[in-house]
């Protein structure tokens, strides 16, 4: 068994291996890549099947590997569990994951770099194992990091763009900020419990810090006139680096600029994957995080506040990528909202699901981009449904899981969020997710009308359905979009059971009432928004404003700028930092530090010209100073024997 | 007798009236001289605390003091005629090319 | 009046004096009579025979100890050690000499003996017992030095040079002579022994004491003049340009070593109970010397005037042992670093002799540059010299300069160590530009350098001394060790 | 005494003088064999070190001590200078274990990467690299303080005629600043080891009449740790700051850092690398070696002075270098800034800080040796290390690249490179430390998030984009003997970064018994 799960994430890296060492040929890296994870997800399916064999508190095999770090007290090892969190993590790592090879299979075909395309594809997924598997925070972080990086190499993949460049530094960067604060946190967590191991090894070993978590309880730091516990300290550190990487508020602005990539990556890492990090890193330490009422209210704020944020910037996007990355942010949010709330489970459930369907669109999105000959404007699509059948279906049904329309996925993932808020007494939070909903339908409306009704805006191309290596995973996900909704269905609620060892939450009431209003909503937002594009498609020119815009002006170009957020961060915080390390290099460090080196070197030289300015050459004036020097000697030995 | 202070003092204005002459006069002949006149304040003083303390040593020295200066002076001399004949002078302010 | 007596002799004590001094006196005779001009190379050679042959007289006398001309002259290991040394010196010095004279057309017989009568007065300081005695060496090693400084007679230079030596030389010797009236005053002896056991029986407030102090005080003037102690030091860097190069570099070695070897008997012999009065004074100007010797460096673009300052910086670090002299370190310290020094310094005077041709001063910075790129060897060779003023190991200079700083440590003037290794700093600096401009610039119609066999001897011995002597310091240290066992007393 | 019976260590260090020496009976103008003779030197000098941690006693018989001596294997001794009591004796520990490997093991790679980019003098620029070696080799093995401070000072010699000699325009002036700086730095802890001589040897001549005082390292530390040296307060912190002065200075500390951008970036590739691998270390090194060990009470009252330092490096390091557009100069500002962690874990005084800062000068030495080498690889092609003049070169370069991003992401930091992990454990110690804390942490980690801006920077600049200068279209790719060099440092690189516990494991032993000295000093004080 210790084997076992050791193979799910060694699988995809020889994969790796392979792709970089070995294979030269495209066909052959495209078939490994895929085949590698698609074993990896059998594997994952066996030890799942195995896991459910065992009885349910005992649901935990953790395997070490070899002692990663031991100095002084400083131990870590190099340990991997699977638990059934880890488990619904690695199945969807590794089942979406496998469909996203195989359609890159199509996706990617003649690309000159489609080797390392799948190198670092299956690096991506070892990583991302890594991540969900580990057995405590410092190798969850390097999975954390090196999911990062892989995000880096792969939105940098066609480098030869300059935007692709700076978006894959970009994303990188702002990544860090939030590592920077799971640094800290790991230190913290380090000091306090003396161990970063999140359970014991189950052999007598040490017990995991989450184990123990009221060691800390009451324990406060920091300064006498404000002093926080020190629970709170850590998991606002560790809700910083979530922020980070599942690209919250304030530190969302990587995202839509991280669509420079391929877009299966997009799909892959940029809405199934890598950005849900933040979130199974909150569930994880769920017990850190209850710990502490106040970061639980930062928590679900910075959640919601995202949903909106985002909710609004996606309806005013024209390209059709940056719509769907802002709905993940958006989405990002309500799961995000939804452990902020302590509904761990729904966050879980909405990551699965929209991981799930946003793969579906974003890989229905790559198939219109893959048809349409990398066009990316709505502006100059419109009327593909008839060129594109299936992609077009599938789309769709993505489109309404995302909405929220019964019974699809995503409805049943959201509704428990929902749910959960009214039910647990976050009213404002709830109304702002509420909201956010109708909005997403809305955009989704509008999405579905510029690209697929209508007519097709730039006669520059020929749209043409894509091949079936392409269409049939598209055909798997929608599948999984219609019924996804079934793992946690109200009346079964199979998941709340299968999460209860690590989450410990039992299944919440079903309310038949918000889910009706939200339906409601939710189909005539999604229908207004298609209303509204389809009859002013007219309007719509290529490079021209969007018809809204008639009517909020501003408003509408603040959303389409994100609020300019972005904007404000290039301006106060990179300009700023920019201007000070300028002054630094060429100012501060050649004349004042360096000139006070050589100020000293200069003064010298001074005294050095004094020495020589006293040797005249006049015989007369040494025998002065001899003079001098006598009166000294003597005057001092004479003043001594007075 | 003459008290061997009076010797001392007078050795003591001599020598000073010799370096004096060093530091002022530019003539090099003359800056000879004051160097003579500071070792012959020398020889008094040292002949002056001869007889006081009875001691043989000091005159002995005076003997060298002499013969030494006279060497001096010697090498002096020749050394000043050579400098006359390229300089054509015996001031020695003139003479200071090397300096710094 | 009592009757003199004389008091008896005993030659064996001062025999390598004898040697020399003989010799020199028949070699000028032989010079004159026998050796033609344009062969007086052979001169030099049976100068450098003379100083062999005095060291080889020398070595039965290792061990011995004992005064004699009624105590005015003390032979022991201190001083013999100084005494070979000094031969050493002029070998060296002479041996650089050879090609020298005949290529800036001054070659006269007359340069060898003097040469050793500079050794003689040399090695009767390393003997002198009594304050005539030590008169009479400083006499006799400046007024020969006097000659050789004009000796490239008619460069104006050299007469200038030779005349501002001469006019302080005889200033400072009138305060030396008006210094051991004094003295003579106060103790009625110039005996340093007996001036020692008079000066220890006196009190504050005695007129005598005042007198011995006087006295003293303008002894060591005369001292600190001939050693380059500031501010006694204005002859130096003149008289060292003008004056024939391996004058120079015989003068920077000799002259300090034989006046500090009489430095440390005057203080140590002499004036041991005053020290509280004195080493305060020579602490003093040792710091003054270190700073100013090197600063004076720092501005020079002349090389050889830089050496001349650098030799004032050296005067500095030689005296941090001289002072201390009453420790175990203080000689060993002394007479280490005049053997290191000699040897470093001897060398560096002897690459600037190859890079000198008649009528041409390459003493310019500029003159080097390139070298490495025209005689490598030759430029590795300055650069060993260099970096062993500097002091930077492994080469002998650091080994030297590391003792003379433990030897002013443990004596009790650990701040006069650390003006030392804070001047050491500033010194890096021109050393180094010598060696920047040898090995990192391009040469530029640079005279080329002319090596002889007198030169490459000299560089040789003296890079393999520096080198050797910096990495396994052990028997030289040995022997040093050895030489003092019975100063002091 | 020694566990092999014959002298390994002193095989080690004088096998690369010896191949100097050789290297003079080759004829100046024969450049490829003197090239082979040094590279033979230097391989055979690394696989003689290979002995070192195979019989390496991780676990020594005699146990950390409080008040012992620090353990020394492969000891060798020899009287040198009887008279201060100075000897030939040489050492190593858990401190200076893999930083003599890291030496060692840069010493093929520096001369694999001269064949391509030094073409004048070529027997000499060996000479002076294999003399060097020696030097750098000899600070780390010698055991006598005067010994140490003769190879410390005349690492200087070779280094400044590396960069003056075959240096870049502004060599002179790089080259005399480096010997200057560095020369002026260390002068003081000339005199504080005779200080240090001599009140050692009058406080044992008290007891045992006839001592003549010594040079010993290890007597040194046992006579103070036994109370039979002590050191009045003053004197300790003034000796500890002359010591400290020359360490700061090669290290180097902010702000006594101005020599080495210009020592860099006039130097040869091969010069910058070992000024980057192994002539920084030598302060890193000597902090914990001589600051710490012998003057713990000193350390405890300087550590969160010099912290400040250390992470005002950190972070200025990293802002200077991100404000670079030459290559060169980044990566060394880069330095600045990596090796303010170091001291940083220096000072933090305990286990995690100290293994941290050693493990992390071993990752600075391959990461930032092959930065330099990557600069170098560039420059030698397209004679600029303008990074507006490159771009693109991911698709011109491709395994270079490969190799390129691989260093990058070690030297900013990335779990699982070599890079992170000594990072890491330095912060993990500082936090803990009693002496500094979470806010020095905070601001050290702002150096983490730099370092990724001005690495990506110049990945970026060189690599991403499109090829937009025709000069760069054509370039070739690495070629076998930059490859090679590439991927032998790629090799500790990964293997640091996925198995450090096999390079703790070595040092562990020695850094406990310095901390657990460190930690009773405290209590004491």
């Amino acid at each position: 068994m210790e084997l076992l799960i050791w193979l799910i994430p060694l699988l995809p890296f020889i994969g790796f291996l392979l792709n970089v060492f070995v294979i030269r040929r495209e066909r052959e890296a495209g078939l490994v890549a895929s085949g590698v994870v698609v074993a990896a997800f059998v594997v994952t399916l066996i030890a799942v099947a195995m896991l459910a064999g065992m009885p349910p508190e005992e649901r935990r095999i953790v395997s070490t590997a070899w002692e990663w770090i031991n100095t002084g007290s400083f131990r870590v090892p190099f340990a991997i569990m699977f638990d059934p969190l880890t488990a619904v993590m690695a199945l969807l790592i590794t089942g979406v994951g496998a469909l996203i090879h195989i359609y890159s299979i199509g996706y990617m075909h003649g690309d000159p770099r489609v080797v390392r395309y799948f190198a670092y594809l299956n690096l991506f997924v070892t990583m991302m194992l890594f991540l969900v598997m580990a057995n405590n925070l410092l190798l969850l972080f390097l999975g954390w990091e090196g999911v990062g990086l892989c995000s880096f190499l792969l939105i940098g993949f066609w480098f030869e763009r300059k935007s692709a460049g700076e978006a894959a530094v970009k994303a990188f960067i702002v990544n860090r900020i939030g590592d920077a604060a799971f640094i800290l946190a790991m230190l913290a967590v380090f000091t306090y419990f003396g161990t970063l191991n999140f359970y014991g090894d189950g052999e007598g070993g040490q017990i995991g810090f989450l184990e123990r978590v009221s060691d800390i309880a009451g324990l406060r730091i920091g300064p006498d006139w404000q002093p926080i516990f020190v629970s709170t300290a850590i998991s606002f550190l560790l809700l910083i680096g979530a922020t980070g990487k599942s690209a919250q508020f304030p530190l969302f602005v990587w995202l839509p600029d991280a669509m420079a990539g391929p877009t299966p990556v997009s799909a892959l890492i940029h809405a199934a994957t890598m950005v849900t990090g933040g979130v199974y890193l909150m569930a994880r330490t769920e017990a850190l995080f209850t710990a502490s009422f106040t970061t639980q209210g930062w928590v679900a704020w910075i959640g919601a506040v995202t949903a909106l944020l985002a909710g609004t910037a996606a309806m005013a996007q024209w390209d059709i990528k940056r719509v769907l990355a802002y709905s993940t942010v958006s989405q990002l949010g309500f799961m995000v909202a939804a452990c902020g709330m302590g509904a761990y489970v729904a966050a879980i459930f909405h990551l699965l699901t929209h991981g799930i369907f946003k793969a579906l669109l974003f890989l229905a999105a790559g198939s219109v981009i893959h048809g349409t000959h990398d066009t990316q404007d709505m502006r100059r699509m419109g009327g593909l449904k008839d060129a594109m059948p299936i992609t077009f279906r599938t789309y769709v049904i993505g489109a309404l899981a995302l909405a929220g329309i019964v019974p699809l996925a995503g409805f049943w993932s959201k509704d428990e969020i929902l749910a959960h808020a009214i039910s647990h007494g976050h009213t404002p939070i709830f109304i702002i997710l509420f909201l956010t909903s109708l909005l997403t339908a809305f955009y989704m409306g509008r999405q579905v009308a510029l690209v697929f009704f209508g007519t097709q805006r730039d006669p520059g191309y020929h749209p043409h359905e894509s091949p079936a290596i392409m269409t049939v995973p598209l055909i798997v996900l929608a599948v999984g979009a219609v019924i996804g909704g079934v793992i946690n269905l109200p009346v079964l609620h199979w998941l709340t059971d299968w999460l209860e060892p690590v989450l410990h939450e039992k299944a919440g009431e079903f309310n038949i009432w918000l889910a009706l209003i939200a339906t409601i909503g939710a189909v005539g937002t999604g229908y207004l928004g298609w209303w509204v594009y389809t009859t002013n498609a007219a309007r719509i020119k290529i490079g021209g404003k969007d018809p809204a815009y008639r009517y909020s002006g501003d408003i509408w170009e603040g959303m389409e700028e994100a609020w300019y957020l972005d904007r404000l961060y290039q301006r106060t915080v990179v300009a700023g930092f920019e201007q000070l390390a300028n002054f630094l290099a060429r100012v501060f460090d050649p004349q004042g530090v360096d000139g006070l080196v050589m100020g000293i070197g200069r003064f010298f030289g001074g005294l050095a010209n004094g020495v020589r300015a006293l040797q005249t050459g006049y015989v007369r004036t040494y025998a002065l100073v001899f003079t001098v020097g006598v009166l000294l000697v003597l005057g001092v030995m004479l003043w001594f024997a007075r | 007798m003459v008290p061997t202070s009076y010797y001392i003092l007078l050795s003591a204005i001599l020598f000073t009236i010799g370096v004096l002459g060093v530091l002022l006069r530019r003539n090099a002949i003359v800056v000879f001289m004051s160097v003579e006149l500071m070792l012959n304040a020398a020889n008094l003083a040292l002949v002056a605390f001869a007889r006081e303390q009875l001691g043989v040593e000091a005159q002995v020295l005076v003997f060298f003091v002499i013969t030494v200066a006279a060497a001096e002076v010697a090498v002096g001399l020749a050394l000043l005629v050579a400098i006359f004949r390229t300089k054509r002078t015996a001031d020695v302010d003139e003479v200071s090319t090397l300096k710094g | 009046m009592e009757s003199l007596a004389i008091p008896p002799v005993d030659l064996s004590l001062i025999a390598p004096l004898l040697v020399v001094v003989t010799w020199a006196t028949v070699l000028l005779l032989v010079d004159v009579f026998f050796i033609p001009d344009g062969r007086k190379k052979l001169t030099g050679y049976l100068a450098i025979a003379g100083l062999v042959v005095a060291g080889l007289v020398g070595l039965p006398l290792w061990g011995v100890t004992g005064t004699t001309f009624g105590g005015m002259v003390r032979l022991d290991p201190f001083a013999l050690t100084l005494t070979w040394v000094f031969l050493l010196i002029g070998a060296l010095s002479i041996a650089m000499s050879l090609e020298y004279l005949p290529n800036q057309g001054i070659e006269q017989g007359e340069y060898y003996p003097l040469i050793m009568f500079a050794v003689s007065g040399m090695i009767l300081l390393a003997q002198g017992a009594d304050l005539i005695v030590l008169f009479l060496g400083i006499e006799t090693l400046s007024i020969t030095l006097y000659i050789l400084t004009g000796f490239a007679y008619p460069r104006l230079t050299s007469e200038e040079a030779a005349m501002k030596y001469l006019v302080l030389g005889a200033f400072a010797a009138g305060f030396f002579v008006y210094g051991i009236a004094l003295i003579f005053g106060a103790t009625g002896s110039t005996r340093l022994s007996e001036i020692g056991a008079y000066a220890a029986g006196r009190v504050l407030g005695d007129l005598n004491l005042t007198l011995l102090l006087g006295g003293a005080a303008m002894v060591l003037i005369a001292f600190a003049f001939k050693v380059a102690l500031a501010p006694f030091h204005m002859w130096t860097p003149d008289v060292y340009e003008g004056s024939p190069t391996p004058v120079a570099a015989f003068m920077s070695v000799g002259t300090k070593g034989g006046a500090l070897a009489a430095l440390v008997r005057l203080l140590f012999e002499g004036l041991p109970t005053l020290n509280e009065y004195w080493l305060p004074v020579l602490a003093g100007l040792t710091a003054l010397t270190m700073v100013v010797g090197n600063l004076g460096a720092v501005a020079q673009t002349n090389v050889k005037r830089m050496l001349a300052y650098s030799s004032i910086g050296h005067a500095g670090y030689v005296m941090l042992g001289v002072m201390v002299a009453g420790e175990q370190r203080g000689p060993e310290a002394f007479i280490f670093y005049i053997l290191v020094y000699a040897l470093s310094n001897l060398g560096a005077f002897a690459v600037l002799i190859a890079l000198e041709h008649e009528g041409e001063n390459a003493w310019r910075l500029d003159d080097f540059a390139g070298l490495y790129q025209r005689q490598p060897m030759l430029a590795v060779a300055m650069a060993i010299f260099m970096f062993s003023l500097a002091g930077v190991p492994p080469t002998a200079g650091f080994m030297a300069k590391f003792y003379a700083l433990t030897a002013a440590w443990e004596g009790g003037l650990p701040w006069l160590a650390l003006v030392g290794v804070l001047t050491s700093a500033i010194a890096a600096f021109f050393y180094l530009r010598v060696i920047i401009r040898m090995f990192m610039t391009e040469p530029e119609g640079e005279p080329e350098p002319a090596l002889n066999r007198g030169l490459t001897a000299d560089i040789v011995i003296a890079a393999v001394g520096t080198i050797g002597i910096g990495l396994i310091p052990a028997p030289v240290f040995a022997l040093v060790e050895r030489s003092l066992v019975a100063l002091g007393g | 005494m020694n566990q092999l019976g014959f002298p390994l260590l002193s095989l080690i260090l004088w096998l690369p003088a010896a191949g100097a020496l050789a290297l003079l009976f080759v004829p100046r103008a024969n450049a490829g064999l003197a090239r082979q003779v040094s590279l033979a030197t230097m391989i055979a000098t690394f696989l003689l070190s290979l002995l070192l941690p195979l019989r390496f006693e991780t676990n020594p018989m005699q146990m950390a001590v409080v008040g012992a001596p620090p353990v020394m294997q492969f000891v060798e001794e020899v009287p040198w200078l009887p008279i201060v009591g100075a000897t030939y004796s040489l050492g190593i520990d858990g401190i200076s274990l893999w930083l003599v490997m890291l030496t060692t093991f840069l010493g093929p790679i520096v001369t694999l990467s001269t064949w391509d980019s030094v073409h004048k003098d070529v027997r000499n620029f060996q000479i002076l690299l294999l003399i060097l070696q020696t030097a750098m080799i000899g600070v780390f093995v010698a055991q006598d303080l005067l010994l140490f401070y003769l190879f410390w000072e005349f690492t200087l010699i070779p280094m400044t005629f590396l960069i003056g000699i075959w240096g870049s325009q502004n060599r002179i002036y790089a080259a005399r600043k480096f010997f200057l700086y560095t020369f002026a730095g260390s002068v003081l802890m000339l005199l504080a080891l005779i200080a240090l001589h001599i009140l050692h040897r009058d406080a044992i001549a008290a007891v045992e009449p006839g001592f003549r005082g010594t040079f010993s390292f290890s007597q040194f530390v046992s006579d103070l740790r036994a109370g039979r040296l002590t050191l009045d307060t003053t004197t300790e912190r003034l000796l500890f700051g002359a010591f400290f002065l020359a360490f700061a200075v090669k290290v180097p500390l902010w702000p006594f850092h101005t020599w080495l951008p210009d020592a860099h970036v006039e130097a040869p590739t091969a010069g910058s690398v070992v000024l980057a691998g192994v002539l920084l270390k030598l302060g890193g090194y000597g902090m914990i070696r001589y600051n710490l060990t012998l003057f713990p009470a000193a350390s405890q009252w300087a550590a969160p002075a010099l912290a400040v330092l250390a992470v005002i490096g950190i972070i200025y390091g990293a802002a200077v270098a991100f404000a670079q557009s030459d290559m060169k100069k980044l990566v060394a500002y880069s330095s600045v800034s990596h090796m303010g962690f170091v001291v940083l874990g220096i000072f933090a005084l305990n286990a995690e800080g100290i293994s941290g800062a050693l493990l992390q000068m071993v990752n600075h030495g391959l990461s930032t040796s092959a930065l330099f080498l990557m600069v170098g690889v560039l420059y030698e092609r397209r004679h600029t290390r303008e990074l507006a003049e490159y771009g693109g070169l991911w698709k011109v370069m491709p395994v270079f690249a490969a190799f390129s991003l691989l260093v990058a992401l070690s030297s900013a930091g990335l779990p699982g490179l070599n890079g992170f992990v000594g990072e890491f454990t330095i912060i993990t110690g500082a936090f803990r430390s009693p002496l500094l804390g979470w806010i020095y942490v905070a601001f050290a980690v702002g150096g983490v998030v730099l370092a990724a801006a001005y690495l990506l920077k110049l990945f970026r600049s060189v690599f991403m984009g499109d090829v937009s200068q025709p000069a760069n279209a054509t370039l070739p790719d690495l070629n076998r003997r930059e490859l090679t060099a590439f991927a032998l440092l790629s090799i500790p690189i990964v293997v640091i970064g996925v198995y450090p516990a096999f390079f703790f494991a070595g040092m562990q032993h020695s850094v406990a018994a310095l901390v657990a000295d460190l930690i009773a000093q405290a209590a004491g004080s």
